[in-house]
């Protein structure tokens, strides 16, 4: 099926992993992406906390740049992106703006990757072509903020206790391991900004998932894997507790289920290396 | 004299059935009571204390089951029975009722529906995590483990903490139940209070918006669970729950202090608020009744319990209720119903 | 640069603090607070230090978080005026906590720069069974004043009461108690019901 | 807390206005503010910045440091017993004060959220390398984090190669829209 | 709370007593020695007799126990002091509101805690004393509203529409074992001066504390009494109040001694502050002289003018 693609600007750049690895995934699933042409950026935090109306206004360009691929289906792999992009399409179709917009945006459907897997794809359809299963592969799923909250806006999940990636992530055969902080905030909005606040939010996360005996966290935002990975030494300093714990795109997991070798995914682009997990 | 012409069918053997039932058998009619369950009682059955004089409900119901045994002459008490089929007749309705191996037709001249009310479920909260952390129980369950605990007190070691969570599934538009359940705030004080006293050890934190305690010696009742027996309340609605070195942490503000606090307890016991029951919508479409938006049955303008055409009700099904409360509906559908065959008595005369 | 205020632990508290605060068993109706708030709404000296809240203050005790009023300069604020007694609906005598609290508060070593002005003036009072009597300068004055008016020139207190006065200054052990009291060893208190929390103090 | 002097008693409408949520639904309950994830190091906690709306406190919240530390996790709009959007008033708040050229109580926040929006404004995309050197020259410490970036610049993250929106003046021109005053 | 909070002054005080036990004040005697000598003048003309006792000591204050005094001490003190006036046989009067606050205060407590009792009566024993209990406290100001028509009936000097703010004070009115009137919103004072022909004078912050209590005066100056001060007498000014009377040495200390502190902040305020017995007392015709002006910081001079009293008569 062709699918309006929509990487955002993290996916062009620290995360590029996270895209090749969901290009790889969804063609082996004969999805065929189309990227959204010339796309901007989403707006990210900074729009939206200086200038409301600029945040809708760049989105409102994706959405409509998207209406002009004749898609009505547009998939992003970003948490952010989809946060901000659903959100937009959220508020014209309430109008709270005093602008009109072309109706037909408004019936685009914003998908987040892993809701356009459970959904649209199934994960029935995925288990059954997996390759070689994560046999025994503990991991701790991490929604964070944005995929699932607010459960008005996003319309998928539980927001306080989401499964579908943990159902996911059993297909692969991995062992999801049941822990407190799946939609806990990790502070990524102040990765560079505020690193004190970062400290003590991703830290608790760590935490929580070190209990729980995680092996490993999956993550579906660049935000939230840049922000651990990256912080994570720092926060290994602070708490003087040795984490160690790779924070993996799900893409790559589903992509080494399917069979595809660690580097085709870039898993050696992680800070923290999972090379470990698979040997 | 004894009058067995006439006969009313009550759905529901709760209080306010039994109070219902009891009331047209004294007065000579005949009453067929039903119930679904087992055992007679509805709620009442399941609770191991009552607000606000500490009175054990058991004994109530063994009051009203020995009353009920003077009048089997007019009232038939039938267990594990269900209404099957009902249509309108003249002056009545045509019932089917069904138990596990037999069926039986009867004509009753009038209906009186007490079935009660059901718990809302806590699941809903995904930040309490019902249903998931094992230590978090909703307020029935919990009757049941302080019964379980007050029988074999000596063997259990008494919890630590409890933190009891009011106003789940009450007053909260998001979950689309903006009413107040009315009865939630008096048996959370009086399952702390309980619990006090078995384990005086225990701290009891309460997390509540505020507690309305309308009603006769209601107030005083929650002064002094508070003052009495110390259990602690905090302004504000709990906001998460964590697992923690194999306890719950709970997440609030103390809005009157102002401040984010954290109490680590080892059971959460949610306030569930009160819904209308399942098979009431189907009695509802049977008899063709009215229902408000929530589905609990609606009173005819200007009458106290009458819901339709030979149609009454008493107790939960019309809203959240405590015992008493629930008793004197059931004595009013009761004066409705005697009032009624009265008049058709007349007429046939 | 962020301060980090942890969340308030409740597992950090004293039970049953307010029994042994209100050792004197002077407000013994403690627990009966409603945290109505009306005593705040009465109380002048929170109209002009808005961190000032017999209500949290109450509430503190109650719950048995000992730290926050123990430091806090706000105790010592409190005018007496009991304008939240006279107001209060379950009638609790909220003067009679923060006397107590002050005696924690000294027992403890905190803010007693603000208790020794007056244990001057008790160890004054012990000598002629006055309070307040001044020194050489103030006394030839009211002297002036008394005599213009035609009285005696000094209030007539005989020996016996200041004898008897004194006697029970030392039988009661207020007086070394006093002199056990120096301010070298004061704690510094703070608005701490104001810290971290709400920034703008200006009333 | 001290009422502020500066009442403006306009700004619940105000705010119900431009917001889209109505804060007479607001249950002073307290969960908004007991869940949030960085209610325990805010001055005025959700609960109270509402209140503060509604007693008018204009000028106390324009200059509160929560606006700058909010991580907008949703977790309070989502909690809300009556879901009143709180990141939204947020954002409205934070915008006023930084159209009104307040100074954040979080400057490198602030800066950071301005680069960046430069960054779209310069090529329609954020363009990672560049805008960490600004935001570096910006706060005066240039090996801000420079090691991580080397170890990020290793595994071949910071990619020096920038991708741009062709049509930038259509990404341009929504900056100059009447609404943005230019700070 | 079954407690009568307010009472009839015909209830208070059933009869009035041919002489009374007037409870020595230390701050009245010494600030402002007027205001004793005002009260004798007054009952000497109300044909009261005025009796006190050289034993009786210092009450020990609300000052120093409230700040730090060991509750022991000041029970024992207090326990005293009642013996002493039981033995008189009279009924105790004090012009005070500390006085009157503290007393009722600690007589309450022992007679509701009978331990508190014993352990004072144990103290005092060894001195010779013993205190039975079940007394009341009483008030001047009770009297003087007690007696207002015979009052009303002595003026010779009326106040002609003398403009006068009341000040109550929080121990009297707080202190709810039974007081004349409603300590939510009193208003005896005022008909007291309209028994004298002034005119009262009900201004916003009339039942404001005078600031003075518990000392914080001497701790908190600056930055809680003074600015709480300058509400009182603003309101006070609006109003267009001339003078203010007091029922409490105490009170009248903080108003009028802090009145100076404020002017060199800029708040000039000017307003004399004088006892309510010494205003009777000026309205009953007694000679200027014995009432003590000259204590007083805030110059009294243009309301004597006013009321037509030179300095000399």
């Amino acid at each position: 099926m062709d699918i309006a693609y929509f990487p955002g600007c993290s996916l062009h750049g620290m995360a590029k992993e996270y895209d090749v690895s969901t290009r790889i995934i969804c063609r082996h699933l004969g999805i065929s992406l189309k990227e959204v042409k010339d796309w901007n950026c989403c707006g990210a935090t900074a729009a939206h906390s200086l200038d409301h109306l600029l945040s809708i206004s760049l989105n409102v360009r994706n959405l409509a740049l998207t209406r002009d691929m004749q898609l009505n289906c547009l998939m992003t792999p970003c948490a952010g992106c989809f946060s901000r992009l659903k959100g937009t399409s959220y508020e014209i179709k309430r109008n709270s703006q005093d602008f009109t917009y072309p109706d037909s945006i408004k019936d685009i459907s914003v998908e987040h990757l892993l809701q356009f897997l459970v959904d649209r794809v199934g994960v029935e359809t995925i288990k059954n072509k997996v390759q070689n299963p994560l046999k025994g592969l503990k991991v701790a799923a991490y929604y964070g903020c944005l995929i699932t909250r607010p459960h008005c806006i996003t319309q998928f999940d539980d927001p306080e206790q989401p499964v579908s990636m943990d159902k996911l992530l059993k297909a692969l055969g991995a062992e999801p391991v049941s822990w407190s902080h799946k939609t806990e905030c990790c502070g990524g909005g102040f990765a560079v900004s505020d690193t004190a606040i970062v400290l003590d939010l991703g830290g608790q996360v760590l935490e929580a998932a070190r209990e729980a005996g995680a092996r490993a966290i999956v993550t579906a935002c660049p935000m939230c894997q840049t922000n651990l990975d990256t912080r994570q030494k720092a926060i290994e300093k602070e708490r003087g507790i040795d984490f160690n714990l790779p924070i993996i795109y799900l893409s790559q997991l589903i992509g080494l289920a399917l069979g595809y070798s660690p580097r085709e995914l870039g898993l050696n682009r992680l800070l923290v290396s999972p090379a470990n997990l698979f040997s | 004299m004894q009058n067995t012409a006439k006969t009313a069918l009550v759905i529901g053997a709760g209080p306010a059935g039994i109070e219902a039932a009891l009331k047209i058998g004294q007065a000579g009619y005949s009453v067929i009571l039903i119930e679904k369950e087992k055992q007679i009682g509805g709620m009442v059955g399941k609770l191991c204390s009552s607000f606000p004089r500490w009175e054990n409900p058991q004994e109530m119901l063994d009051l009203k089951t020995r009353e009920l045994g003077k009048f089997l002459s007019n009232i038939t008490l039938l267990t594990n029975t269900t209404l099957k089929f009902c249509e309108p007749v003249e002056k009545g309705y045509l019932v089917i009722l069904e138990d596990s191996d037999k069926e039986l037709n009867v004509k009753v001249d009038a209906v009186v529906l007490a079935t009660g009310f059901d718990l809302f479920d806590a699941s809903v909260y995904g930040e309490y995590g019902y249903g998931i952390y094992p230590g978090v129980m909703d307020a029935l369950e919990f009757e049941n483990q302080l019964k379980d605990w007050s029988a074999h007190k000596s063997q259990t070691e008494a919890p630590g903490a409890i933190a009891f969570f009011k106003c789940v599934g009450s007053r909260d538009r998001s979950k689309g139940n903006p009413y107040c359940s009315k009865i939630c705030c008096m048996y959370t004080a009086k399952q702390a209070g309980l619990v006090k006293e078995l384990f005086p050890e225990t701290k009891c934190y309460v997390f509540y918006m505020d507690y309305r305690s309308a009603g006769k010696g209601y107030e005083e009742f929650v002064r002094s669970v508070i003052e009495e027996k110390h259990v602690h309340y905090i302004r504000g609605r709990a906001s998460k729950v964590l697992p923690q070195n194999n306890r719950l942490l709970v997440r609030a503000e103390d809005t009157l202090m102002g401040i984010p606090i954290e109490v680590e307890v080892d059971k959460v016991v949610l306030a569930t608020g009160v819904i209308p029951r399942k098979e009431t919508a189907r009695l509802v479409e049977a008899f063709g009744i009215n229902t408000d938006q929530y589905g609990f049955i609606e009173s005819e303008f200007g009458s106290p319990a009458k819901a339709g055409k030979r149609v009454f009700f008493a107790g939960g099904c019309n809203f959240a209720i405590e015992l008493p409360g629930a008793q004197y509906q059931g004595a009013a559908a009761a004066a409705e119903v005697i009032n009624l065959f009265y008049q058709d008595e007349q007429e046939e005369r | 640069m962020v301060i980090f205020l942890p969340r308030e632990k409740a597992g950090e508290l004293v039970d049953g603090l307010y029994k042994k605060v209100d050792s004197y068993h002077l407000v013994e109706n403690l627990e009966s607070c409603l945290a109505c708030g009306k005593c705040v709404g009465n109380c002048p000296v929170a109209s002009l230090t808005p961190s000032y809240n017999p209500r949290q203050i109450i509430r503190d005790v109650l719950t048995g978080n000992m730290r926050r009023w123990l430091q806090s300069e706000e105790i010592w604020r409190c005018f007496w005026c009991a304008g939240c007694y006279t107001g209060c609906p379950v009638d609790i005598h909220y003067p009679m906590l923060v006397m107590q609290l002050r005696f924690r508060a000294i027992e403890n070593q905190y803010g007693l720069k603000y208790f020794t002005p007056f244990k001057r003036f008790a160890l004054r009072a012990r000598e002629d069974a006055l309070t307040f009597a001044p020194g050489a300068k103030g006394r030839e004055r009211i002297m002036r004043l008394r005599t213009a008016m035609g009285v005696s020139p000094w209030p007539e207190v005989s020996e016996k009461a200041v004898a008897e006065y004194k006697a029970l200054f030392d039988m009661t052990g207020t007086t070394e108690w006093l002199n056990a009291i120096n301010d070298e060893d004061d704690k510094p208190v703070s608005l701490t019901y104001a810290a971290g929390r709400i920034k703008d103090e200006q009333s | 807390m001290a009422l502020d002097s500066c009442t403006n008693y306009s700004l619940q409408e105000e705010i119900q206005r431009n917001c889209d949520v109505n804060l007479d639904t607001c249950y002073e309950c307290g969960k908004c503010s007991g869940g949030c994830s960085n209610g325990h190091i805010f001055d005025f906690t959700p609960r109270k910045i509402i209140q503060l709306i509604k007693l008018g406190q204009e000028n106390t919240l324009l200059h509160m440091d929560a606006l700058w530390i909010c991580v907008a996790c949703n977790i309070c709009w989502d909690r809300c017993p009556s879901s009143i959007n709180i990141p939204r008033i947020m954002d409205y708040l934070r915008e006023k004060a930084h159209q009104q050229g307040i100074t954040a109580t979080r400057p490198q926040v602030e800066t950071f959220h301005r680069l960046m929006l430069d960054s779209i404004y310069k090529r329609g995309r954020v363009a990672e390398v560049p805008m960490m050197i600004q935001y570096n020259l910006a706060i005066g410490n240039l090996f801000n984090e420079s090691g991580m970036a080397a170890r990020m610049l290793l595994k071949g993250k910071l990619r020096p190669v920038l991708t741009s929106v062709k049509q930038i003046q259509t990404v341009r021109q929504m900056f100059n829209n009447p609404k943005k005053k230019e700070g | 709370m079954n407690r009568v909070r307010v009472v009839e002054p015909d209830q208070r005080i059933p009869e009035v007593p041919e002489a009374i036990f007037l409870f020595r004040s230390c701050t009245g005697s010494m600030e402002y020695p007027g205001t004793e000598n005002a009260i004798k003048e007054i009952l000497k003309l109300l044909g009261i007799e005025v009796v006190m006792d050289p034993d009786q000591t210092c009450c020990s204050g609300y000052l120093l126990t409230c700040s730090g005094y060991l509750p022991e001490f000041s029970l024992g003190v207090t326990a005293r002091n009642m013996s002493i006036i039981e033995k008189s046989g009279l009924p105790p009067y004090v012009f005070c509101n500390g006085c009157y606050g503290y007393l009722s205060e600690l007589t309450h407590i022992m007679e509701h805690n009978p331990a508190y009792k014993d352990m004072a009566n144990g103290l005092i024993g060894s001195l010779g004393y013993h205190y039975k209990g079940g007394n009341n406290i009483f008030h001047v100001q009770e009297l003087y509203y007690r007696l207002k028509d015979e009052i009303a009936g002595k003026v010779v000097r009326p106040l002609n529409g003398l403009r006068v703010g009341c000040h109550y004070g929080c121990h009297y009115l707080a202190n709810q074992y039974g007081i004349l009137d409603d300590g939510g919103y009193p208003a005896f004072h005022e008909e007291l001066i309209e028994a004298l022909g002034g005119t009262p004078v009900f201004y916003k912050e009339r039942q404001m504390c005078c600031g003075y209590s518990v000392g914080r005066g001497f701790t908190h100056k600056e930055e809680l009494v003074q600015p709480h001060l300058y509400k009182k007498f603003k309101s006070a000014r609006e109003a267009g109040v001339e003078l203010i009377t007091t029922v409490c040495p105490g009170c009248n200390v903080a108003l009028d001694r802090e009145q100076p502190a404020l002017a060199k902040k800029g708040y000039e305020f000017d307003i004399p502050v004088i006892d309510m017995g010494q205003l009777i007392a000026l309205a009953l015709g007694v000679p200027v002289e014995k009432l003590g002006f000259g204590a007083n910081t805030v110059s009294v001079d243009k309301v004597l003018k006013k009321l037509g009293v030179g300095k000399g008569d």
